[in-house]
């Protein structure tokens, strides 16, 4: 239980920190791909809560497709920002 | 913990709304308030003595699980939150293609 | 078919045929419009007077009626104006962009009125009134100025609002909308708080004081022959409304020692003086001759207020009294301006003059009317008049007196400035072809005048139903009335007498006038001054700046009132711009700010 | 200056919501939970472990016992993707140029990977009953397989028609499920299909036909959302 | 025939006409004609979905009430989609999901379920104001949208925990049980919030001026009555018997909705574009009808909710036609509207006066009535206010009518198609008859006096 809540508040302050680096991020991408690790972090207390099928699907889904929808919206404008 | 730490990334979720004026931040927090919500609907059905909700056969007796129910929810809840995601990038797209950025501050005529 | 529940029916369903009828042709669906509403009016008045009307239900489930004494004089005197005005009806309506809905409204506001009168039921008064603004709100826009109707109903709905929130106080406190029993069953400090909302009520409907800046505009830009409506009598609603408050409800208060009357009744007096005084004065600088004569009734508006709150027999007779006159005398005297508008196609009187040539019965209608209006014998408006000094007299209310006497003498100051204007002086050359109203307005003309005598000649009768009323509503003793007299605390008017003696001296000097008939007809242009030529022929019309220093001495101080509306509004506005910066922002942020306060507020209040 | 009041304004918030839930004396202590006054004890009741006949428990909850709620998150995943195509619908359309060369070895190794991500999904979805996994993973990992394609060809375009026509039909075919069950047993979404053992690959009734039948509809709706994510409007 | 086919057969239709885009609108007015007729069929009570016991499984709940809202969510979707089916006929397959999200809101005892039905009916109306070509509002409606029912759904797992149940009766039941109404506040504050977004309650609804704001005849209609009115039934279901709020929850409650209605107004009443004024009064209309619901007056909340739909259906399309012709909301540059348009100007005068309520129509009816039993409430202090709010709206409404009706300058030419003439009337008809003719009203009366039947039924 000790180990629980040590490894438990880890994550969680972790995961808070990402989440605040991600909003205030000054470039797009690196808020995009900090919230790719947020979710990655999710995964794990996911399975730390014993729920393995919310571990999955946030893993490939959460962190996987969203993600690559933030950056293919990042992608498609990115040369045209350039102009 | 982490159901503390759950509902301060909601409500860090929501500060990132609140202080952003960009379309694709205001999506990112958005999804960081859905992951926190996430936990905590997770965390409410969490035992420390609890095991994941899947029997290896029926004869298994005396054995404590977690809550499944919320399992089920946030399984739900991940995939409309992509949905909702993914068509705020969309939207987020044509109003780039509209204005050329995703800055709100930047379109004069945003009303 | 006396019963009331079927003279709405006949109103609601004459209104739609006339809306086809002057859509066929203006002239005919006038025409029966004029017939609809002499129907009702002689069903009125056949069954009316003696109680007789039926008022049982039977297709209208929803509504209630009760005939009263009090009621049927406000209706006898509205369907007469309306009748009366109906027969303008013909002749003005093609100038008006919806024509078609002229009559329709025309009539379902008559409907609306005889319901307000008849009904028992607080819900359906209110139904009513609201039914009476809404049909009389479409119709003022057919004239000069659409602000004109926003205001009038701006105005209207915040009277008819105070009633109805004192209606829901009324019914918390008694737990029944029945008129009757409601009014008897609030006391202490209810009554006070329904008092005064009634009384909102009623001044926002008179046009009297504080509440008077629709009066001119709606008045003023009203269509011509609604002009007479709307003063005769729609305001008088509010006069209605006020006897309910100042009479029936007449909640105890603090009593002023010297005068022997309640605080309550003190101010309303109060309101209404100076409503005489603020009336007579705009009147007197006013150009237009029916904001003028929209102003003179403001002003009567607050002989009436002062009437009603004097709680004295004679006062509430003279009040009653004074409601039928300017009636009649308001009626004729925009009916004689719908006239001449109609020839000449303006109000203005710098811009008018020398139609007693043209114009002559229709003059004459003019006259009667203002002299009714001024208060001077042998009209009906003195008899009132006298009646109302007498009791404010008798009780000692010296500030007002001194505001009464000022509004009889400031009446003379600003009621002949039309006739003069408008009639007298010499004829302009664009009216050479202009010429007298056609019969079918004459008849009302003729009519109207007629009465405006009857009533300062021949009081018996009107006092006699006064008197009913006095019984129904008052404790107060009955006004003592022979056919030519009326007797009150300080002696007895005798009508016949005066009007006799008035008769003559008006023949002597008919006959002198015509003996010694020397004057000549003058060019406009035929004059000079100062071995000038004369130019401009605008600027020797003797009514322009006529009273040019008395304007000058309040010209600063005349539209303070109508200047704190404006920037009432003006307020209103900047709260919703301010309200959308708050509420309706384009910033998430703010929404997000304003959930976070509502969770902070209950949470930190309530559930720790 | 906003930002760092804002912190402090919603950190407080946060602080607020947890003081309120520690004072809520029905609001069970992290770690735990009681389940004997709550639904999910009956779940996880034998009886109703073998009428259902799956062992994921959560995967009867999402399939079984809230199927609806699984319908109709399938149909806000639905709606979602025919968003996307409506706002991305241009007259003349093209790839987004990604801008890099794919070597030989990326374009045949991604289509070998491919294979292989889709037979690891049938398994995800097939076994959803008795593992982790189930439908929405699955259906995941099958449109992950098609955005690797993407990334790993540039001319690469899939077939959209196709994926159109994968989803109504899966779409329809799980209601149809549904009023099958209302039809030939009392209730929609009812299981009319024999339970089975617990445990086996061939049990819990409808359950796997209707995570297949979500795990196609799901990959289908997001590979044609990824696919409406790399088109863009061509410039004449 | 069982309700859940109102929810079933709208998706089913919605998955098959992907396929067959071209008839989708054919199908969407075959769907809504369908569940029309499945309302009067449907049997009432509790329906099991999935063959499981309540609190187990979902399940729907069929009254009086939730019929009524069925009747009128799809016949006004029906009546819309028809009279938009050459402007826009591309939303026949978000119409029927429309329809299932909202046939599933109102129909649904479950309340991750409800959620379920919230996102999708959520998405739905973020698609339909995509047509009007302002993807910023529609962006901030969708970011809002989320935070409120990411809140609702924050507030369902907290009463989850604490009762352990999903299923609404249950939970009503359970909370009943419980009798400790502190721990609630938290919870409900939630879901109100999340609810007060969606239904446009004053202080969570900043979308609302630009969603309604550019919107055009058929997302204005569609926002304006079809949502509004199906939110304004499901926040009646939620007050009435889950939230029943008191104390100071109630007392602050009170406060927003009546400063709801009256701020409203005001700034109605400072708006210069016509399309300002509606969405402003429609989110007075709003506030006015969770205000009725939480005193507890049902059925005139119910007849508000049905006229305010049918007034603001006819009032948003005809000045978005309107708007859409001239090229300007401005009340300035409409002037003289109905001028040419006679029958039109009827018809939104009609619809504008049973609004402000004023005599003959229905709204006064429903008005007055609701004003008596606030008054025995004992609610003085709101009748005033509501009444003072509706000065400030019948000026604006006034004004509003006013110019439409007297040209200044040119005449503007807006032509409307003979349809659309042809349904206000008989709207208006409806709105007028029912203001005279209260027999039927008062025989609806006596059925629907309690929302949820099953739970004071056992």
């Amino acid at each position: 239980m000790l180990w629980f809540d040590i490894i438990s508040g880890i994550v969680g302050g972790l995961m808070l920190i990402l989440a605040f680096l991600a909003i205030n991020s000054k470039k797009l991408i690196n808020s995009v791909l900090l919230l790719s690790g947020l979710s990655m972090l999710a995964v794990v207390a996911f399975v730390m809560l014993k729920a393995p099928d919310v571990a999955i699907t946030e893993a490939v889904i959460g962190s996987g497709l969203v993600t690559s929808l933030f950056v293919f919206t990042l992608l498609s404008t990115r040369k045209e920002a350039k102009k | 913990m982490i159901q503390y730490a759950a509902i301060l990334l909601f409500v860090l979720g929501l500060y990132g709304i609140f202080i952003s004026t960009n379309t694709i931040k205001m999506l990112v927090s958005l999804n960081i308030l859905e992951i926190g919500l996430n936990i905590f609907i997770i965390s409410i059905g969490f035992n420390y003595q609890g095991i994941a909700p899947i029997l290896s056969s029926v004869s298994d007796t005396g054995l404590i699980y977690v809550d499944p129910l919320p399992q089920a929810l946030v399984l739900t809840a991940i995939v409309i939150g992509v949905g909702t995601t993914a068509l705020g990038l969309a939207f987020a797209k044509s109003i780039y293609q509209k204005y050329q950025s995703f800055d709100l501050n930047d379109m004069e005529e945003s009303l | 078919m006396a019963n009331i529940e079927y003279l709405l029916l006949f109103l609601v369903g004459s209104a739609v045929i006339s809306y086809f009828l002057t859509r066929l042709n203006s002239f005919i669906g006038s025409i029966f419009t004029i017939f609809a509403t002499m129907f009702v009016f002689v069903s009125l008045a056949a069954y009316g007077f003696n109680m007789n009307l039926d008022t049982t239900v039977s297709l209208l489930p929803w509504f209630s009626f009760s005939q009263t004494y009090l009621g049927f004089f406000f209706v006898i005197i509205i369907a007469f104006i309306y009748l009366m005005v109906s027969f303008f009806h013909p002749y003005f309506l093609d100038k008006y962009p919806y024509k078609n809905s002229y009559n329709l409204l025309f009539l379902l506001s008559l409907a609306g009125i005889i319901g307000a009168f008849y009904t028992d039921h607080f819900l359906q008064l209110f139904f009513f009134f609201e039914m009476i603004i809404w049909t009389t709100m479409f119709l003022i826009p057919q004239g000069k100025s659409r602000e004109a109707a926003v205001s009038y109903f701006g105005f209207s709905l915040t009277g008819s609002v105070a009633l109805l929130i004192g209606i829901f106080v009324i019914y918390q406190n008694v737990g029944r909308f029945d008129i009757q029993a409601g009014l008897a069953g609030i006391s202490g400090t209810t009554s006070v708080f329904v008092f005064v909302l009634f009384m909102i009520a009623a001044l926002a409907k008179l046009g009297t004081f504080p509440l008077h800046i629709w009066l001119p505009l709606a008045h003023g830009n009203a269509p011509h022959p609604f002009s007479p409506v709307l003063s005769g009598a729609l305001v008088k609603l509010g006069a209605f409304i006020g006897i309910l408050a100042l009479i029936k409800i007449n909640p105890i208060g603090p009593v002023i020692g010297a005068i022997d009357l309640a605080l309550g009744q003190y101010i309303i007096a109060f309101i209404g003086s100076l409503s005489i005084v603020f009336g007579t004065l705009m009147a007197i600088k006013e150009d237009d001759a029916k904001k003028l004569l929209a102003y003179s009734s403001m002003s009567h508006g607050g002989y009436i207020l002062v009437a009603f709150s004097a709680l004295n027999g004679f006062a509430f007779a003279g009040g009653l009294y004074h409601i039928l006159a300017h009636a009649l005398a308001s009626a004729g005297a925009f009916m004689a301006i719908a006239a001449v508008a109609r020839a000449t196609g303006t109000t203005k009187m710098k811009e008018l003059g020398g139609m007693i040539h043209k114009m002559p019965i229709t003059y004459l209608a003019y006259l009667i009317a203002i002299i009714s209006m001024a208060g001077i014998p042998p009209m009906g408006g003195f008899i009132s008049k006298w009646l109302i000094f007498q009791a404010v007299i008798d009780r000692g209310m010296i500030l007002i007196a001194v505001a009464v006497f000022f509004g009889s003498v400031g009446s003379f100051l600003y009621v002949f400035r039309p006739l003069a204007a408008l009639f007298l002086g010499q004829e302009f050359r664009e009216y050479k072809h202009v010429k007298e109203a056609p019969l079918l307005m004459l008849i009302p003309t003729f009519i109207i005048m007629g009465l405006n005598i009857y009533t300062g000649v021949i009081p018996k009768q009107i006092i006699d139903f006064i008197n009913n009323i006095i019984g129904e509503n008052t404790a107060f003793a009955p006004v003592v009335a022979t056919t030519f007299t009326v007797t009150a605390t300080y002696g007895t008017l005798n009508a016949g007498l005066i009007a006799l003696i008035f008769g003559v001296g008006v023949a002597i000097a008919f006959i002198i006038f015509i003996l010694m008939k020397k004057s000549r007809k003058v060019e406009l242009m035929d004059t000079y001054t100062a071995a000038n030529f004369v130019h401009d022929e605008h600027l020797l019309h003797y009514s322009v700046d006529f009273y040019a220093p008395l304007e000058r001495m309040y010209e600063k101080q005349s539209h303070w009132m109508k200047k704190f509306y404006d920037a009432l509004a003006h307020k209103v506005k900047e709260v919703g711009k301010l309200a959308k910066y708050l509420f309706m922002s384009n910033n998430i942020g703010v929404t997000l700010i304003w959930i976070l306060v509502i969770i902070v507020l209950l949470i930190g209040v309530v559930a720790l | 200056m906003k930002k760092l009041f804002g912190l402090i304004l919603f950190m407080g918030l946060g602080v607020l919501i947890i003081l309120a839930l520690n004072n809520t004396i029905s609001f069970p202590k992290f770690g735990s939970v009681d389940l004997s006054d709550r639904v999910a004890d009956a779940y996880l009741d034998n009886d109703n472990v073998s009428e259902v006949g799956s062992a994921n428990i959560v995967t009867a909850i999402v399939v079984g016992y809230r199927g609806f709620d699984t319908l109709g998150e399938v149909t806000v995943l639905f709606i979602s993707a025919l968003g996307v195509a409506f706002l991305f619908s241009f007259k003349k359309e093209k790839r987004l140029d990604l801008k890099f060369k794919p070597n030989f070895m990326l374009k045949h190794g991604s289509k070998l990977l491919f294979g292989i991500m889709l037979v690891v999904s049938l398994y995800i979805i097939t076994h959803g009953h008795l593992t982790p996994g189930g439908g929405f993973p699955g259906g995941a990992i099958i449109a992950s397989g098609v955005l690797l394609l993407y990334l790993a060809d540039d001319k690469f375009r899939s077939n959209i028609k196709g994926f159109k026509v994968l989803e109504g039909v899966a779409g329809s075919l799980f209601v149809i499920i549904g009023l099958l069950g209302l039809i030939l047993a009392t209730s929609f979404l009812e299981n009319f299909i024999a339970s089975g053992t617990v445990g086996q690959l061939l049990s819990a009734g409808i359950i796997p036909i209707i995570y297949v039948l979500i795990g196609l509809k799901v990959g289908s709706e997001i590979a044609s959302v990824v696919d409406n994510f790399l088109t863009e409007e061509e410039s004449a | 025939m069982s309700a859940v086919l109102l929810i079933a057969i709208p998706l089913l239709a919605a998955f098959i006409s992907i396929l067959f885009k071209k008839y989708s609108i054919y199908l969407l007015f075959a769907v809504t004609i369908f569940n029309i007729a499945n309302v009067f069929l449907a049997t009432e009570g509790i329906i099991i979905i999935g063959g499981f016991s309540p609190p187990l499984g979902i399940s729907l709940l069929v009254d009086t009430y939730s019929k009524i809202a069925l009747l009128l969510v799809n016949a006004l979707v029906l009546v819309i989609a028809a009279l938009n089916v050459k402007a826009y006929p591309k939303y026949g397959t978000i119409l029927l999901l429309v329809v299932a999200g909202l046939n599933g809101l109102v129909l649904t005892n479950d309340l991750f379920n409800f959620f379920v039905f919230l996102e999708i009916s959520g998405i739905a109306a973020y698609l339909i104001t995509a047509s009007n070509k302002k993807p910023i509002t529609t962006f901030r409606y969708l970011v809002i949208g989320a935070i409120g029912s990411s809140l609702f759904l924050l507030g369902l797992i907290i009463l989850y925990s604490m009762f352990g149940t999903l299923n609404m009766v249950d939970m009503i039941k359970e909370i009943a049980l419980n009798n400790n109404y502190q721990e609630l506040v938290l919870p409900f504050t939630l879901m109100f919030i999340g609810l007060g977004v969606e239904a446009k309650l004053l202080p969570f609804n900043s979308w609302v001026k630009g969603i309604l704001g550019h919107s055009n005849t058929f997302s204005g209609p569609m926002i304006a009555s079809v949502y509004a009115s199906a939110m304004g039934f499901v926040l009646g279901r939620f007050i009435t018997n889950l939230f029943n709020f008191e104390g100071m929850l109630l007392t602050v409650v009170l406060v927003i909705l009546v400063a709801g209605i009256v701020l409203s107004d005001i700034m109605a009443f400072a708006s210069k574009k016509s399309r300002e004024i509606l969405l402003f009064s429609s989110v007075a209309q709003a506030s006015m009808i969770a205000l009725l619901f939480v005193n507890g007056i049902i059925i005139w909340a119910v007849y508000l909710i049905i006229a305010n739909a049918l007034s603001k259906t006819v009032m948003f399309m005809i000045i978005n036609k309107a708007q859409k012709d001239v090229g300007s909301d401005e009340v300035k540059s409409l002037q003289g509207l109905f001028a040419n348009n006679l029958v039109i100007g009827i018809i939104f005068t009609i619809a504008t006066l049973s609004v402000m309520g004023l005599p003959l129509l229905v709204g006064f009816t429903i008005k007055l009535n609701f004003l008596t039993e606030l008054a025995d409430a004992g609610q003085i202090w709101t009748i005033a206010f509501i009444l003072i709010a509706s000065v400030v709206e019948g000026i604006y409404f006034v004004k509003l009518l006013l110019k439409l009706w007297y040209p200044e300058g040119n005449l503007i030419k807006v032509n409307y198609h003979l349809s659309f003439k042809l349904v206000f009337a008989i709207i208006a008809l409806a709105l007028l008859t029912f203001g005279v003719y209260q027999a039927p009203l008062d025989k609806l009366d006596n059925t629907v006096d309690t929302v949820m039947e099953v739970v004071n039924n056992g």
